[in-house]
């Protein structure tokens, strides 16, 4: 085997060091009664290129095959992505190092984290911003638990039933073993979550709302800031499309304590929806509460610039029981992914991408209504928005995909049961015109 | 012989707000082919402060800091707890084919059916090599691992209808078992490991009862060896009702050689970018599934991967399961990987791999017992333990032999854990590295404690070729600057 | 301000035969379906003696190799005459597209009309940057264009029924250029350049004469240097029967600002590796396209790309060609991405790089004139040569200043070339490198001027911060050793 | 343009410095008349993602879209390559390095080099090996020439009618300004070079046979070896199946003074036929009329082991019109894949590989001769083969293509008029039989 350098004569040496007559003897201090009897029964091992086929094979299968026109958002996007992120972000010296416990020689990916941190910052207008967390529902779900800890009295987390359902179910899964309890703020007849509602509720620690809400829907999260503090509560914001801070006003301007997000699109594939990167940020204040990592800037022993992880006394390798979160790994190549991709993209090329997003958007849901599609919602959105299908679609919808390549839209019935005919549609930068337009031929 | 470590050119590289100059850009922005639909004023901000660089700029700057960066590719890197072995090139090719990396997660079962019988053969095997019925791939990594299985166990007690409040920890454990166990509402319980350094049956029995949830097991556990009495241990819990939580990210050490799900544990997390050669990223992405036993398998989290005929589909009827733990199926992309990796090795190289990962263990052990003090004298598993104490005399501790390594060309060790050694320099080879580098790392470690009498100075000083010498990590936590 | 330049960790790496060992194995050996059929033994050998390793030690062997290489993804790289302009990442994506890469060469017309289309879409537009009617992709690199181009001159004088012996060369050519000549049997006749480093019309009308076959130009010419007298020598070459050649390596200077076909030059070779931003790959490969004018077209290497309706296809039937200057078509790996480079700029901006670098190229010249000595005191295109003149006083010469241009962390200039120059030290930034990376290039030119006055010695035994120190190239010509 | 740095701002502030009022007073030296008059006329420059769409549209013309089962030989051949050859190739430092004038940042490339040469003299058996050539067949050309060149009086060389046609081509090219002649030595029945024609020849200063020849078989260079013996003409092996040297007896055990051969096989990708890989190996005592480049050990000021390139004065840069050769730029980095490729496969590695080719071969032959198919020539050939093919087979051959992906053989009547129906057939480890019983089963 390849990846296995011993020869014949190196076991040999190695077991008379070791004083062992073979290998099986070196399990020595495991009971017998213990070891198991049987082989592992897997596939026989394949050759690299044996690999190769059937590992195509299997990536064949999926709707992903060649290049396809993507009409599915709600929290994996496809963007273009510049062919040097990949080049860079596989480097062996980033993709096979460890988490940069020994500074001294992980200035690499110390700096690049850090400069992560600073531009997640930037982006969402926040204090400060965590080394990543693993996606946009775990990050969000830490934030509640934040909220609820940090809270005296109040024991209940307000959230807006138009954030992620997966993000709203990993917040259940999290809080579940606790006492808390999680109360859901209904939407209103425009697709926003309905201020008043939260207004009229009691006992909160916290209350999270994403915007672009599920639905696409741009949330007016200054009302929520107002709500919050009459409830001198935490306002946690959510999103699940990073890009959309490229145009709209930023979680910081709107006074957000607390802001967790899926940043895939800055730069991640799709990947089938992992691994992705969890962004979570927050006010300085909140610093300490934060779960994860961080990387500060320091001084070597010469004063030189340097960097390394801080403020580990939240962390479990040192609080142990008592950390902020348990999280160890996270997701740091994504993290760092992220960084070379908002580099490249700057100041001025974000937001023209962001706008772009927007326009084909809208653009598309013109034409879906021309084609006979009903707008649900009538408030601004960002690339994605809900519309109501003519009856036949479902099928209409398979067909698009396996003749065309198309995949239009996510039906949004087994997310709300009544919104039967609902679809959840999305358009990026890189969806053409030509695309759209064949799709609104198609259903007319 | 010649020591790995040397020094080379590399290059000082500025923070990228420091590069940026108004009107570059470093991204091929796409030709507009729609109207353009302008945002009511009042929902938009200046465009974000991203630095403004040319691509060429983006590729130095990353080029340059990537340099700064040790890593498997560039050299040996024993640290324990962290298996370090080489991370298959082919692996990144078969995550990057477009079928897997432009599936988009929700295209339904209908166009997803790669990737689900991936997920479905992926979970078959991990449970064949663990020995347990049922997989969840959804955690994110170890803890979040840790996390599924304690919310399993948690679920599993409130089911039979009576909550318990503790859970015991032994000593050994890595600090994400404790938080892990603290996020499911559970108290830890500390457990001392005995003094061959496992965990005797009687303290378990002391302090197992009818208000604790179980117990958080490490096996091998993170001194490198292995709980010789894990099956009494297991029954002890059994007996009042407790579940056995196996950490199982040291599942490196015994491939083929036992079967957890054989002796006793209820749940084991396993760390995909540990044992099974998924890189480790400089801090993640990882991937931790989870196997359970029968009895617990109504409790994984959904959605599932369900196989009728040949059809794969996911299912999230299950009354029962704690829940969603991520947004949509964990870390598919890491998943591949670890597929391709397993496919790669089959069973028997598996198992050889364990067994060479253990005999590169030992060898180390045997080789430095005389030179560092090797606290737990007895066979060893994938890791060995050492402390400073044959040093202390020169005043020199653990802290300042890791980074001396540096200066030799080594990755240091994992030191200052676990916790129940005094300064341990704790080593995990594994089984990709070869008898020489390996013979030129124990090399390396006996010119450093020689130097520890003969030049302390040198290794309170060290490490000295790196780009930046020790940090100040004390005025970094007390006032930290986290953004530029 | 800080320089580039600092030193970290690297590491050693032997030959890879010391880290044989037998029994290793690095690759996969494909699984066997057939039946072996043995070989009559007398018709083989033992197995070659190549190396013994395991996949990781080959990945690490090379990433320690490579890490001890200067690149332009580490640094500046003002290499006058080489144009070490960024090499865009795309163009490598778009040559591993598998529909390129995994392309047979005779495959059949019918098979590989989409490679055909790229070459004779390249083709036109290589004509178009030039000025040419047709232009041969076959080339390997600029010298074998150079050969192509000889040939052609050659096959022509044939052709006209009388053969010439001479070929005009100027002193500030490239080697390639009389090497070139030489392999056609000519024989070079040295021209010198004028006191303001270009080429006097008088001095070439007194060498040409009918027994001369033409003259070799290089236009700019090596001395970063606009021959204004371009048109004029070409009518003086062309009045006695001979043909221009033109060796249009640095056409990076004048891309969209003049097209050599409009100038008199009758054959013109291109390095795609240079202009068009392939990557050179520490060596090459390269691509060297011919351009010629309308009479030369019938001597052409075969075979030749040809259009019919929509259709593409290879002819050889071509009864005057030089015949075949390479095994297929030439590297078409290094056209997909010169293709792609130019798709990419569009002809705007390819007329903006020609002039970024010679603005560039002027700044640099502005900025050091007063530091350095700059023999031609002229408005230059892409690069600038200066010579180690001010530094003599202190026993410094151009090699030291280039060595130690290494410790501030730029690749140093060309050095001691064009010929024409005494220690020529020739800077030729390119238009991807930003004003403040070529500032710091200027700051680091004037510090080691000072340090030339201050501390020579530094200078003389620079390199100080590379894994090797000047390296003895005397012994190693002397006694070679060309194998380990 | 996201590959040019400059701001507006750098442009006025570098034009202050030169003294230009704007960038085209840059080109004040170029006179009026010889500036050209029309802005250049290509297409539209492309962002990265309408590149992409572009390119991969061409790139799906080729037969190589997809995986497919290729028969074809012929100088260029579809071997596995194992995926740390591209990943490490890929590295900035090797690919964005240029030629290690600089040794003391180019030990990288200098030792990889190095270690190249090493590995091919091992290959071969012979003394030396250069840094690399364009190709096999211009490295061919170079040993005519350097065999005409050395001999004081001979000015013929002998030259296979088996080698690739395409190399004869080249030489052909090379020679014709010289004064020098090509002979062309006749093929016997066996498919053999004929020697005893080789030995009735005067006047020549070296002979090329190539093995395995262009049909495939492998010829007796010993014969040869002693015919130029005879002869004191120096013996010029080739070869364009670089593999089949790790079964077969090499070339400097048969005493060949100069190998010229093609090594695309050892890690590089088809391409279309280029960059391939240039080998040239000699005796010693051709050491300093061998073209090209060398990389030789040495020692720096410090006494370290480090590497240069040498022997420079052979070379165009030093000797200009004297030299070897004009050749400047050569295949590095393909020397370099070849060298990571040789490290992977070892010694066995390597033999292995090479059986496993005629292994398929020798199957694939029997297959087609039992299926109707003629054998042509009956002794040994490594991975290639001649067959006469039953009428009609040209267009099942097209079918094949079309309808299975299959690639069956090289027609050879273009090369050799009197061949009519024969054909190239070529079987690498990269053939699974289940392919080969498919096309035996479609021709029967
Ligand atoms: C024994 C053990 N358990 C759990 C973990 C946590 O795994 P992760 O970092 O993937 O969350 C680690 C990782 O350091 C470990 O070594
Ligand atoms: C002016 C000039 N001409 C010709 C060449 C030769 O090109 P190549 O190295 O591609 O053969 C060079 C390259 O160094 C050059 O600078």
């Amino acid at each position: 085997m390849r990846y296995l350098p011993h020869t014949r004569q190196d076991i040999d040496q190695m077991l008379a060091v070791t004083g062992h007559a073979d290998l099986n003897q070196l399990f020595e201090t495991i009971p017998d009664s213990a070891k198991t009897k049987t082989a592992l029964t897997l596939p026989e091992a394949l050759s690299e290129w044996d690999l190769n086929t059937e590992m195509e094979e299997l990536a064949s299968k999926n709707a992903a095959c060649g290049s396809y026109t993507c009409l599915m958002g709600a929290g994996s996007y496809d963007h273009h992505i510049p062919a040097i992120v990949p080049y860079l972000i596989s480097r062996s010296e980033f993709m096979t190092a460890y988490t940069p416990y020994q500074p001294e020689v992980s200035q690499g990916t110390l700096q690049g984290i850090y400069e992560f941190q600073t531009m997640i910052t930037a982006l969402l207008d926040m204090d400060i911003a965590t080394a990543s967390h693993y996606d946009g529902g775990t990050a969000l779900a830490e934030c509640a638990l934040i909220a609820l800890n940090k809270s005296k009295k109040a024991n209940k987390i307000a959230v807006s039933s138009l954030i992620h359902p997966a993000h709203r179910q990993i917040m259940k899964t999290y809080l579940n073993p606790s006492e808390y309890e999680m109360v859901e703020i209904p939407a209103d007849e425009n697709g926003l979550t309905d201020v008043a509602a939260f207004n009229a509720m009691d006992d909160i620690a916290g209350v999270a709302v994403q915007s672009p809400n599920f639905f696409g829907n741009i949330e007016d999260l200054g009302s929520f800031r107002a709500g919050a503090d009459e409830k001198k509560c935490l306002l946690i914001a959510s999103f699940t499309e990073a890009l959309a801070h490229g145009v709209l006003k930023s979680p910081g301007r709107f006074g957000a304590d607390l802001v967790a997000g899926e940043g895939q699109s800055l730069g991640m594939t799709k990947s089938f929806g992992g691994p992705g990167l969890g962004l979570l940020a927050g006010t300085k204040k909140l610093m300490r509460n934060l779960p994860g990592r961080f990387v500060g800037k320091t001084t070597d022993s010469n004063g030189q610039r340097g960097y390394v992880l801080t403020l580990a006394t939240r962390e479990q390798h040192i609080r142990r029981e008592k950390a902020s979160s348990n999280i160890c790994s996270n997701n740091g190549l994504n993290a760092m992914t992220a960084a070379i991709y908002m580099a490249s993209a700057g100041k001025n090329g974000i937001r023209e991408i962001a706008q772009l997003n927007h326009d084909k958007a809208v653009y598309l849901k013109n034409k879906l209504v021309n084609a006979g599609f009903k707008s649900v919602f009538s408030g601004p959105f960002f690339n994605e928005f809900v519309v109501k299908a003519p009856s036949g679609f479902a099928d209409k919808r398979r067909e698009l995909a396996q003749k065309h390549n198309l995949y239009a839209g996510i039906p949004l019935e087994s997310y709300y049961p009544d919104m039967t005919n609902h679809y959840l549609f999305c358009a990026t930068e890189t969806v053409s015109r030509h695309a759209m337009d064949l799709l609104a031929k198609e259903v007319q | 012989m010649t020591k790995p470590g040397t020094s080379g050119l590399i290059f000082n590289e500025p923070e990228l707000w420091e590069k940026s100059r108004e009107g570059r850009c470093g991204i091929s922005v796409p030709r507009s082919d729609v109207p353009r639909a302008a945002f009511d004023p009042a929902l938009t901000n200046d465009a974000p402060e991203l630095p403004q660089l040319s691509e060429l700029d983006v590729v130095r700057h990353f080029t340059r800091l990537s340099q700064w960066n040790f890593c498997i590719d560039s050299g040996m890197y024993p640290l324990g707890s962290c298996t370090m072995k080489y991370n298959p090139k082919t692996n990144e090719v078969q995550a990057a084919r477009t079928g897997f990396a432009a599936a988009h997660p929700l295209a339904g079962d209908l166009f997803s059916q790669g990737a689900l019988k991936l997920m479905y053969k992926l979970e078959q095997m991990l449970g064949e090599i663990t020995g347990f019925p049922a997989v969840t791939l959804q955690p994110a990594a170890g803890a979040h691992g840790e996390l599924t299985g304690m919310l399993i166990i948690h679920a599993w007690h409130a089911k039979q209808g009576k909550q318990r409040s503790k859970i015991l920890v032994p000593d050994t454990a890595h600090g994400t078992n404790p938080a892990s166990a603290t996020l499911c509402g559970y108290q830890s319980v500390n457990i001392k490991s005995g003094p061959d350094g496992i965990l005797e049956p009687d303290t378990v029995a002391e302090a197992m009862d009818e208000d604790t949830a179980g117990i958080m097991i490490t096996n091998p556990n993170t001194l490198g060896l292995f709980e010789e009495n894990i099956k009494e241990i297991c029954d002890i819990v059994h007996a009042k009702g407790g579940l056995v939580y196996g950490d199982g990210a040291n599942m490196n050490a015994v491939m083929g050689i036992i079967k957890p799900g054989e002796l006793g544990i209820d749940v084991l997390h396993l760390n995909l970018h540990k044992t099974f050669s998924t890189p480790h990223g400089g801090g993640g992405p990882g991937s931790g599934p989870v196997a359970v036993v029968e009895d617990l398998i109504p409790f994984l989290p959904v959605p599932k991967v369900q196989k009728e005929n040949d059809t794969y589909s996911f299912i999230t009827d299950c009354p029962d399961t704690i829940g969603r733990m991520h947004t949509f199926y964990g870390h598919f992309g890491v998943m591949v990987k670890a597929f391709a990796y397993i496919l790669s090795m089959g069973g028997d190289g598996l198992k050889r791999a364990s067994q060479l990962a253990v005999l590169n263990a030992n060898y180390i052990k045997e080789s430095l017992k005389t030179t560092l003090d090797l606290p737990y004298d007895r066979p060893c598993m994938h890791e060995c333990v050492f402390t400073d104490k044959t040093v202390q005399e020169h005043h020199i501790s653990t802290m300042d032999m890791a980074k001396r390594l540096l200066d030799y060309g080594f990755h240091p060790p994992t030191v200052y854990f676990p916790l129940v050694v005094d300064a341990a320099f704790m080593v995990e080879p594994t089984e990709t590295e070869s008898k020489d580098d390996i013979d030129q790392f124990i090399e390396a470690v006996k010119a450093i404690v020689k130097e520890a009498a003969s030049n302390p100075e040198k290794l309170k000083s060290a490490p000295h070729l790196p780009k930046v010498t020790r940090l100040d990590e004390v005025t970094a936590a007390r006032k930290p600057c986290l953004k530029g």
